[in-house]
């Protein structure tokens, strides 16, 4: 105890001898006695900011992961409509903040409406995603319980889904929480009166680095809290042991090449069909002006069909590329520190609670304020930004592989410590493959995400790629641009979520086969 | 269609039902087409050797696994899916597969809640005293030993008067004084003249003193090597242990199995 | 559709500011306080900009009636298909400055060759038109990406920083770092800035070029009286939008700061908010120069400014 | 110390051993406080009924259940722990406890890897072969009938020629037939001088034929009733089945459990 206060008040006086002496006068990093003077100076501001932009994150976390347990339930009772569902919340998920801020804005006009939509869409399919895991992960014998009463889908998933998934649902619910605090955050940028948002917007203009430095320290203080919340509630409803999910490898294997790949092209169609009719419809009756709300034939005007869809064209590619060359070393490098967090998390509960804090702090504080310490850190090339990506990536990656690893079933733990099996081994033997399905739900996750992310920061910081075209195009009026942009990102997602999604059948249909049906 | 309660026992027919399992090495054949029926109100016993295709034949006629094409089940003229969404069946699975966040009444009162029967917690505890579990309505299947999840799994089976009772080796994780109580205490709750009963089990003796009627089946891919009527009065006492009768098919069965003969290669 | 009105009979009409609250927009805050907007039967809403806010749009879409906004803003967004004009500058030169460190000013367009400038993606092609009108290429110096951080100069990974002249200056000076800001103004790069901008339908709508008369008239108003005493509406500032995290002391210096490029000679002449033909041509020499395609004249429209200032300077 | 295949068999002495453990309602006592030595080498079989506490004290033993406070284990003076980090010891488990992601063949295989020894797959499909699993070595879990599972599990105890091994209710899942083959044949692999062996079994037969002790077990809380020897001689053969000590001693076990008793009651 007196050690750990004792290495607190050590590391605080570091960062404050740092802060004083090597990084003076240079606005990167606030020290803690600077930080403290703006706490007391402003208490009263900073209070109220964080009050509003904590109370936008709780309606967004609230409605975003209702709308993703609503989601879940739909594809549950209607698995047909599974691949649909998800590729069009995939769709939403993927629309770029930038693009989708300003439109936000005006569908709501003032107050908090925008905040909160962002955080719900910051949220819900980080929940969504997993806790579809975990209504799958049950053994084939509970299944046959409700069967043997001839019981539905939808007696299954009362009696016994709802309660199996409870695991992941709660990772999800505990690695939502700074997200949703994010998205208001971000969703601040979009012409908000108030909030942490709209204070630190102001810090970072006016070289308040103690300040924004305060401000982020309050986000991911109030951020941690809930994250700590939920995850003491996720301990008082956890199932008393994991069971073995035995279950047979999957039954429908005998489909050939041909049919799946007509299966497939079926299936893309009608995403396109749904989100096209979507995108139409949505801004039919929002009544957006075709000035800025441009519509599908637009982007294909844009990206095809007019004289200079060529040199369009191009521009895209080169762009992509760049983002392309930061998103994909972020995505693996994001998913790897998830992993490698996670497994020594478990390994070792004291590094757990030493840090997760920093964990959380990493993944709350935006990437405006963290972005430009890591670029002077890292230098301005892609290796930086994808640092930051990796940043943004990893926090899901390591919530939900911290509840996969938990998943090893008691009496395959059993087996292991019948041969005194050191606990390095039980993770690599038995906890890496329990953990298969919760990791593979974050790497889809993360696929989009590290996307997202690069084209945030290429926005806020660095000036590059995707996220650098989109803000351009939005600053310039470029509607037809920013679309197309927009349309880009997404497909490139898709194609990246498709990919994670392959590999995934083919670990899990050994792993875990129960995860590849209803 | 009369009540559930007042409709006497199934016939269960099983046409040609044979099953073939796809699996990484190639198709594996596990039962051969064979027909078979269940006459109402009675309790045949399956016996055969381990992984002869039982549990299969079982899951078969519950309708949990589809038979190769050109099989058919039917109870009654229904399909099995009919009886289930009835709630008028019910299956001691192998392995007790309880919910382990219910307690052990949570998981009987479970099976009445499925079927459709109105919550009845006396009736709940009376089974789970009757399977020796006073004490235990409240435990969980985790702070159960193997035997008492499996005599928890028996009363969820029990509580909602089942007009086809498809037992899976039942009593194979209790011992034996508490298996030869539950085989005379049990059966008075279910043989009658409302409930059909196939009873999967490995014990020879077991067997003949429970079942009407006993099927021997053949190592896989499975075959029914002989169907043995048991001329034993009702209710079974343990009185029929010793009775020649008894004896006399427990050794026909055992020799069927090679049981004997494998007693005699060896000396 | 029809004019919502507020219960005392007032029209309610919106106006969009270009960034987040502060004393930039302090003349428009007096205006409301001193219940300028209402003498002239106006509920004017005020909405904050942010980095991810489209002005032009809110206007076009008719969310506001007139916004604050940039003349090569209008002039692209025009060129995507927009319809805006501009009735009124706000600042008689550009705010666009770029800023060094005292110990190594850069006083010069010559002074940039070879250093290191950070500028945001959407801001270089202005610093890339500022360099032509100086005989200079980009080639002559480095770009560095910087978006939204001014930190990059004091963490010295720039030379200098394309930034606002009332705005990182100021908050620079308040930390007691000694900075040098060359206005690109000063050097022949002069876009029009923080224009008063409406739909051309606006304008040929009896009903709502009234209100926007009666809302220039009202905020030039405010702006006669900041020009009066700026220190008064940077507290008002501070006071009205407690929740904007505002520093008086920065509010104090950016107040005084931006007199330099609100008043002038002009002003004084013909009013606030007046603009020339002679800086309409300047400024669509500067579109061909940035590449701006379709700007003209009719973007302008001093119609409104002339029904304001009929009796003389004064709103 | 020698490397384990050379050393004889261990002792395990346990001392005051007895568990209560903590339920919801209350503490349930399940084994009363009691010393128990294992003779190097020898064959002990536990019999008793149904949640008296056989699997908990095989726990115990093993050292992954705590005994309660003053109770302790030590295998030749080793904790439990000492034993299993050697890789010395193996449990099957009342529950066969496949690691549902590897084959038959990948679980058996697992504990040569977790216990130290190089990987063997020649022993691997032999002991495969030998509990019936030819053909099946690539099958899943999932793939395989309830008496396949449990004797998968039985293989994995064996691949590694533990000091100690520790069988709960190993042929719980299988046939008369398949028991029997295996009760002859497996034995020869382990009894011997070098594993001391503890079996918890329901068959009262099984426990005479395999054990050269047979503890029987009093109802929970857990006492032991009776400690008999078994005078038969080695390696047991299904015509012990028939000698006149083994039927002596399966009705001394049987009337210690009251099984017969309840036989006579009943009538
Ligand atoms: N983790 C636990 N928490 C609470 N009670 C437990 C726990 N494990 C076992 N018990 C109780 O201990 C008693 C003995 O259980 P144990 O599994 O040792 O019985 P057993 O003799 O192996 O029975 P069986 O023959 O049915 O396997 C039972 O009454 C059971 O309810
Ligand atoms: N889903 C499946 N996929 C492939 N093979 C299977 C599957 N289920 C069962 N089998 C195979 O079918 C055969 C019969 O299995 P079944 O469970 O019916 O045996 P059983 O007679 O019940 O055996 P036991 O007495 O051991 O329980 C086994 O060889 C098993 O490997
Ligand atoms: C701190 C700050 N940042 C941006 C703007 C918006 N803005 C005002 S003028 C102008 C164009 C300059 O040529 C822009 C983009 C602002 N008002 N204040
Ligand atoms: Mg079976
Ligand atoms: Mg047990």
């Amino acid at each position: 105890m007196l050690r750990t206060v004792l290495g607190w008040v050590m590391a605080v006086g570091l960062w404050e001898l740092v802060g004083r002496t090597l990084l003076a006068g240079r606005h990167l990093v606030g020290t803690p006695s600077g930080i403290v003077a703006k706490l007391v100076d402003n208490a009263e501001v900073y209070g109220r900011g964080l009050w509003f932009t904590t109370r936008e994150a709780a309606l967004g976390y609230l409605l975003g992961n209702l709308a993703a347990v609503a989601l879940a339930l739909l594809v549950v009772l209607l698995p047909g409509v599974e691949r649909l569902v998800l590729r069009f919340a995939l769709v939403v998920y993927c629309l770029p903040l930038v693009a989708l801020g300003p439109l936000l804005r005006l569908v709501y006009g003032f107050g908090d409406g925008p905040q909160i939509t962002l955080a719900a869409f910051a949220v819900f399919y980080l929940t969504l995603v997993p806790l579809l895991v975990g209504l799958r992960a049950v053994p084939q014998s509970w299944l046959d319980l409700t069967a043997t009463y001839g019981r539905g889908r939808w007696t299954t998933l009362v009696v016994i889904r709802a309660r199996a998934s409870l695991p992941y649902l709660m990772a999800g619910l505990q690695a939502t929480v700074p997200a949703a605090f994010l998205g208001a955050l971000v969703g601040e940028f979009t012409g908000a009166e108030r909030g942490v948002g709209v204070l630190s917007i102001l810090a970072l203009r006016s070289l308040d680095t103690d300040g924004l430095w305060a401000l982020m320290l309050l986000s991911t203080a109030v951020s941690l809290l809930g994250y700590l919340l939920v995850a003491w509630a996720a301990r008082r409803l956890a199932v008393e042991q994991p069971t073995v999910l035995l279950s047979t490898p999957g039954h429908g294997r005998g489909r050939s090449a041909s049919e799946r790949l007509l299966r497939a092209l079926g299936g893309i169609l009608v995403t396109t069909s749904v989100v096209l009719a979507a995108w139409v419809g949505v801004f039919a009756v929002t009544g957006l002006n075709p000035y800025f709300a441009k519509r599908p034939w637009d982007v294909w005007d844009w990206l095809v069909s007019s004289p200079e869809s060529g040199a369009h064209r191009d521009e895209l590619l080169t762009a992509a590329l760049e983002t392309a060359a930061v998103a994909i070393p972020g995505y693996f490098a994001g998913l790897l520190l998830g992993v490698v967090l996670a497994t020594l998390f478990s390994l070792s509960p004291r590094l757990r609670r030493a840090l997760t804090p920093v964990a959380v702090a990493l993944r709350c504080v935006p990437v405006i304020a963290i972005a430009p310490l890591l670029v002077a850190a890292l230098g301005r090339g892609a290796f930086g930004t994808a640092v930051v990506v990796a940043i943004m990536t990893f926090f899901p990656t390591l919530v939900s592989c911290l509840y996969g690893l938990a998943q090893l079933p008691g009496q395959v733990a059993d087996v292991f410590a019948t041969y005194a099996t050191p606990s390095t081994r039980v993770l690599l033997l038995g906890r890496l493959p329990a953990m298969a399905p919760a990791f593979f739900a974050s790497a889809r996750i993360a696929a989009p995400t590290a996307l997202l992310a690069a084209t945030v920061a290429e926005w806020l910081a660095t000036g590059t790629g995707l996220g650098n075209m989109m803000a351009v195009d939005a600053a310039t009026s470029r509607y037809t641009s920013l679309w197309s942009t927009v349309v880009v990102v997404t497909l490139v997602a898709l194609a990246a979520y498709a990919l994670v999604e392959a590999v995934e059948r083919r670990v899990l249909r050994v792993v875990a086969p129960e995860q590849l049906r209803w | 269609m009369t009540a559930a309660g007042v409709r006497g026992a199934p016939e269960v027919v099983c046409a040609a039902v044979g099953k073939t399992f796809a699996t990484g090495a190639g198709p594996l054949a596990v039962l051969e087409p064979r027909d078979l029926t269940l006459a109402p109100g009675s309790v045949t016993a399956l016996v055969g050797p381990s992984g002869c295709g039982k549990s299969t034949l079982l899951r078969i006629i519950a309708g949990l696994e589809r038979p190769d094409p050109g099989g058919s089940v039917l109870i009654d003229g229904d399909e099995p899916l009919a009886v289930r969404r009835r709630g008028e069946m019910a299956i001691a699975f192998q392995d007790a597969s309880l919910l382990p966040w219910r307690t052990a009444a949570g998981n009987v009162a479970l099976a009445q809640r499925l079927a459709g029967r109105p919550a009845d917690p006396a009736r709940v505890s009376a089974l789970l005293r009757k399977v020796g579990l006073a004490g235990f309505e409240r435990a969980r299947p985790a702070q159960l030993s193997g035997g008492m999840r499996q005599r928890a799994a028996i009363a969820r089976c029990l509580v909602t008067e089942p007009r086809l009772l498809l037992l899976d080796e039942p009593f194979g994780a209790v011992d034996e004084l508490t298996r030869r109580r539950l085989n005379i205490e049990l059966p008075p709750l279910w043989s009658g003249t409302s409930t059909t009963t196939l009873l999967v089990t490995h014990s020879i003796p077991e067997a003949v003193l429970l079942a009407d009627r006993v099927l021997v089946m053949s190592p896989r891919p499975g075959t029914i090597l002989a169907d043995l009527p048991v001329a034993l009065d009702r209710p079974r006492r343990m009185q029929h242990l010793h009775s020649e009768e008894f004896t006399r098919l427990v050794e026909r069965v055992g020799a069927l199995l090679g049981v004997d003969q494998y007693a005699a290669d060896e000396g | 559709g029809d004019d919502p009105a507020s219960p005392e009979g007032k029209d309610a009409v919106t106006y969009q500011l270009s960034w987040t609250h502060s004393v930039q927009f302090g003349g428009t805050y007096l205006a409301k306080d001193r219940g300028l907007f209402e003498e002239q039967g106006l509920d004017v809403q005020l909405a904050p900009g942010g980095p991810n806010v489209a002005g032009d749009a809110n206007t076009v879409s008719g969310a506001a009636l007139m916004n604050i906004s940039v003349a090569d803003g209008v002039a692209r967004s025009n060129a995507e298909g927009a319809d805006l004009v501009i009735i009124g500058a706000q600042y008689q030169k550009s705010p666009v400055t770029i800023l060094s460190l005292a110990d190594a000013p850069l006083t010069g367009p010559e002074d940039l060759v070879g250093k290191r400038i950070g500028v945001a993606g959407t801001d270089t092609p202005g610093l890339e038109a500022f360099l032509t009108i100086n005989g200079l290429t980009k080639d002559d110096l480095v770009f560095v990406p910087s978006q939204y951080d001014p930190a990059v100069l004091t963490a010295g990974q720039v030379d200098g920083l394309y930034c606002f002249y009332n705005d990182l200056p100021v908050a620079l000076a308040v930390q007691g770092i000694e900075g040098h800001s060359m206005l690109l103004a000063d050097h022949g790069y002069n876009p029009m800035s923080q224009t008063c901008t409406v739909l051309r339908s606006s304008l040929a709508d009896e009903q709502k070029r009234d209100q926007i008369v009666r809302l220039f008239r009202g905020d030039a108003r405010g702006w006669q009286l900041y020009k009066d005493d700026p220190q008064a509406a940077a507290e008002l500032a501070v006071e009205a939008y407690p929740d904007a995290g505002l520093d008086l002391e920065t509010q104090r210096g950016m107040a005084d700061v931006q007199l330099d490029i609100m008043y002038s000679d002009l002003t004084d002449e013909f009013g606030f908010g007046w603009f020339t033909d002679e800086q309409v041509q300047e400024n669509l020499k500067l579109f061909e120069l940035l590449g701006i395609e379709g700007g003209t004249a009719e973007m302008w429209d001093r119609s409104i400014l002339e029904e304001v200032y009929a009796d003389g300077p004064t709103a």
